[in-house]
């Protein structure tokens, strides 16, 4: 029997198989299809402060293996989820959730932290230094050493659970945001989030997305996101949850050998709803036709120095 | 919302840009106004059609080519195998039919209201329908629908088949105690200029899941925001923010 | 009959069609397979002012919808490019071309496109600071303002002809970076070179590549590219050469309205020699069919102020 | 190089992940040595497959399943159509070849020997061969290089079959005036170091175009450098640089 079980900044997931935030809703949607206690864990919705309608219409363009959506973070605000998504969650799934945080603020970002830091149905918190899709949002945060590191101490703060903050790659250096990030307290680093990305309808002659850009992903981004993960495995000693075209078993490994600890699903969810599960399945066969008995062990391993 | 994967039994145009696909495979619980969603190779999003029309086994989808996804749609091959989602949106509210509904149609957007036909019909509702488009040789499934009911009325902007004008044109004419449409956004926004009661609309709009999962659809309504392809695709003309 | 002219610093091109830098050698190798006279003109392989092997092997690995190239600059040295490259090409090509150059120092930048500037055969230099492939060389000269607008000043400094900056995509804000290279002096932009990625080998459990990291490029960046191309077009005036994932008629139409004046085709030629003859033979239908009279006036047409 | 259509005649399972496929189109002036470059549906990059065999209007490859893109190849059924670029690298250079050559190949390595033997034959030379296998399983096209010549020695590393032993170790008891040789890298290393006499190498690279483009598979020889897909796949004793 091979070992799927990894340890994310201090709680065992059965499986490094993650759903990424945007794309699972909060997970009770996705349990009409399965049985979503397979997953290692879940990362729910982008939760704001305040309930936002999110970005005008259209929000989705489709691109070659990838796609770009400009949602805006629409979601209830952080009150509603505790008492509304968190419960009704509650009755389908019993592990600890990743509660996704943004915030266009210091203040918003250790608000809902310390809301969301008191309900016990929450393992880690993964705080969204970089959605792309609100222009007075993350992006800005994201992008600098200093505004990356202001956040993770504001919410270290007021939090007891683990912080992982959740860069931004459309920057010049990611590393050194990571290890400002690691610097200034964070647990863990998950990366990446969306890349800027844009298509124009050639009918209109004008951009498909009524936001005029987006974040671009899917598996057409997996070669930068796999570097990035390598780059910033390079920069911190914090585990790493590596994110950005994942959709088959092998790219769970992939990463993983990269520096990631665990692996999060982003769009392939919206267009193979059983793809998490899919993966989960396979994950033992492909293990074993690479050899690998203990997946753990694999963390990092594609680096010089393997001991990390 | 399931997912199988469905046998391609015929695939033939029957009017220009618009292709009829049959497919055999799961039906149970597909209601009139609900979609499919349609996995294509080399293509990343899957494409949502309406049901056109659904018996035991086997589902019919209209296809009008609009650009590359339903271009490749039309040139699959008899005995191909298709991968779909199943089962999506909300699809009409046949409860809030009357004795005389009324549908209206534009375009590719008469299909989903055959299906939607064959249903009141066996419900014994016999409802008048109204099918607009640009010039003859755009019609299709006229003889279907005349099948249905005799209550048809063909209509071309250019007059070529016919009474000549707009689908609303004739919906100011008509008499009824209830409607349904489906068509472009134009001539939504028209019928809900002549509607003179209450009726449903089914919407468009770019997807990235089908199933409620990426908020990708999500449309201000009256009474909240709301997912065209759960809440969705089919509105209830009291709650629509034109 | 559709007008496909656009003018690029001055000079007409038939039509805004360019083989990338890299992906076409010096133009003779592609000359076997058709007359590469239709092309608007092509950008050939980087060249420096040594003789350089380049980087070990491999240097190639697969992507979904792309690849990763770590060619490192391999080229016969600006001397034997004038003496021996040029003349093989003048008996198959009869338009200006494009000279892609490189370097690890401004005095070499200098060196070379002043060397190249009084061939008759050249029409543009295309100074490439941004190839992310070698440690010492580009990349640091195109990820700052003022590193990318002192190569231009440089060059421009020792040269006639029209002088096209080739940015990278590996930065937080590629339009300043553009705006500080027009401020310089530039007579036009091009963009986007190759973005930092990575495989990993199941297999090894190491990089594909030698150098572990190399550029990515092909179908998948196209929508990257494209944003990249929309931002700087809202940046500088000069004319911008849009490059990153071009394979059909209708990505030039596209890279065009978001404000290419010419567009460049990159990996597509490795695994489609033809590409760019079908991108040419197919263009007059592809305009005909979006309502395109005259290519030149679709330039920059997605901005909401049209005219530029 | 050319790039044309060609037409899958067969493809089978002929050795435990070994398949022979048949093509059937355009095959002048195909050289011994030399390769083809394959598009396949849902891969970026061509793979390149050495020649086989070839005759008028059919082609011979031999592929081993290593990844995604081999395992697709295996896949391939009956009449489809593959996209190819043929005509690819320098191919064996014959004339260098004297009355007595040896041929040593090792796995998947030796499908390209079975053309040059083809050739050296109908020239009247006639070669003798050493192919090394890992175990009798993967041993195939034996038969086929027996009808052309009668000094054949078959190794395998557990003795399953023929010769218990590497190539190498059949190579060294040989005698031979002139080698040519293909197979893993270890292989031909071990080659170098038994080999007696001058010979030609085929070496394998990962190749971004296969027809001299883009300088992915250049390598240094004590030449100066030289791309595997042009003046490669096939290099002589004395330039390479183990
Ligand atoms: C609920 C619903 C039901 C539909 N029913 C039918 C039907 O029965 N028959 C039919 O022919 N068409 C129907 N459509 C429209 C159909 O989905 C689009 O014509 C199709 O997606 C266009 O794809 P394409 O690749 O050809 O176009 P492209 O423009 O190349 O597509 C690019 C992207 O935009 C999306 N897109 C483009 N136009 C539309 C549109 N009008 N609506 C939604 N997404 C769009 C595509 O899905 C794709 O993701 C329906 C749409 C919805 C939302
Ligand atoms: C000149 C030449 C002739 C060849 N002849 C044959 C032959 O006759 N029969 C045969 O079975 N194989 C042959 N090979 C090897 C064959 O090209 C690889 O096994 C194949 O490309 C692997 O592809 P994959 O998708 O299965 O593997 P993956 O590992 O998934 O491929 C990933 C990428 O790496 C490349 N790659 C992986 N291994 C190799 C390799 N050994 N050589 C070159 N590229 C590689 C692939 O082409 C692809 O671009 C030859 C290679 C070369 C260079
Ligand atoms: C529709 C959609 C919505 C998203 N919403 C969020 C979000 O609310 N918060 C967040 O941190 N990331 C969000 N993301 C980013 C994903 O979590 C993930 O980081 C990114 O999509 C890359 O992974 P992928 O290539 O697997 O999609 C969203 C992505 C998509 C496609
Ligand atoms: C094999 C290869 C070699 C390249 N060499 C160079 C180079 O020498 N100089 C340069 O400016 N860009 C070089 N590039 C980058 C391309 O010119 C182009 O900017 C990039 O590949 C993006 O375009 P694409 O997506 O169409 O490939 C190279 C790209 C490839 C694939
Ligand atoms: S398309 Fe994803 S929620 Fe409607
Ligand atoms: S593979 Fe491109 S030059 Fe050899």
């Amino acid at each position: 029997m091979v070992n799927t079980k990894v340890n994310l900044c201090g709680i065992t997931l059965d499986n490094p198989v993650i759903p990424a935030s945007g794309t699972f809703g909060y997970g009770y949607e996705f349990a009409e299809f399965y049985d979503i206690n397979i997953l290692g864990t879940f990362s729910f919705k982008g939760t704001t402060k305040e309930a936002r309608y999110g970005n005008p219409l259209p929000r989705i363009a489709e691109c070659t293996a990838g796609m770009i959506n400009s949602v805006g973070l629409q979601n209830p605000g952080v009150e509603a989820v505790i008492k509304e998504e968190l419960p009704k969650l509650k009755a389908c799934f019993h592990k600890p959730v990743m509660a996704n945080v943004s915030g266009f603020s210091l203040e918003e970002y250790t608000e809902v932290c310390a809301a969301l830091d008191k309900e016990p149905q929450i393992g880690w918190h993964e705080v969204n230094i970089s959605c792309p899709n609100v222009s007075k949002g993350g992006m800005s945060f994201g992008t600098t050493e200093e505004a990356a590191a202001a956040v993770t101490r504001a919410v270290k703060a007021v939090t007891k659970k683990p912080v992982i903050i959740k860069l931004s790659p459309n920057v010049t250096d990611i590393a050194s945001i990571a290890a400002a990030c690691e610097e200034a307290g964070a647990d863990g680093i998950s990366l990446i989030n969306t890349l800027l990305g844009m298509r124009i309808d050639l009918k209109t002659r004008k951009p498909v997305i009524a936001n005029k850009m987006g974040g671009f992903s899917g598996r057409a981004i997996f070669p930068l996101a796999l570097r990035m993960v390598y780059q910033v495995r390079q920069a911190v000693k914090i585990p790493i949850v590596g994110i950005g075209g994942v959709a088959r078993a092998r790219d769970v490994i992939e990463m993983m050998l990269a520096g990631a600890t665990a692996v999060q699903v982003g769009a392939e969810n919206l267009v193979n709803p059983f793809v998490c599960k899919e993966i989960i399945e396979t994950l033992p066969t492909e293990m074993r036709k690479w050899g690998i008995e203990d997946l753990s062990e694999i963390i990092g391993g594609a680096h010089e120095c393997q001991k990390m | 919302m399931k997912q199988a994967i469905y046998k391609v039994t015929s695939n033939k145009r029957i009017a220009e840009n618009i292709y009829e696909m049959i497919l055999e495979g799961n039906t149970t619980g597909i209601l009139p106004g609900q979609f499919v969603n349609i996995k294509l190779d080399g293509f990343f999003l899957r494409r949502p059609i309406s049901i056109a029309d659904c018996e035991e086994g086997c589902l019919t989808l209209l296809v009008k080519v609009l650009g590359e996804g339903t271009q490749a749609m039309s040139e699959i091959t008899e005995d191909s195998y298709l991968d779909l989602l199943t089962g999506l949106g909300n699809g009409f509210d046949l409860s809030k039919s009357t004795r005389k509904p009324l549908l209206v149609g534009g375009g590719i957007g008469c299909a989903p209201l055959f299906y939607l036909c064959k249903q009141l019909c066996s419900r014994g509702i016999e409802p008048a329908v109204i099918l607009g488009f640009n010039h003859a040789g755009e019609i299709y499934y006229e003889e279907e629908f005349r099948r249905l009911t005799p209550q048809l009325t063909i209509v071309t902007a250019d007059g070529s088949r016919g009474i000549r004008g707009f689908a609303t044109d004739a919906m100011a004419a008509a008499s009824y105690e209830y409607f349904y449409t489906c068509g472009p956004e134009p001539m939504l926004r028209a019928v809900a200029n002549v509607a003179v009661t209450e009726g449903q609309y089914s919407l468009e709009e770019r997807m990235g899941c089908g199933f409620g999962a990426c908020m990708g659809c999500s449309c201000k309504t009256k009474y909240g925001s709301k997912r065209i392809c759960k809440e969705g695709p089919v509105l209830e003309s009291g709650e629509i923010i034109w």
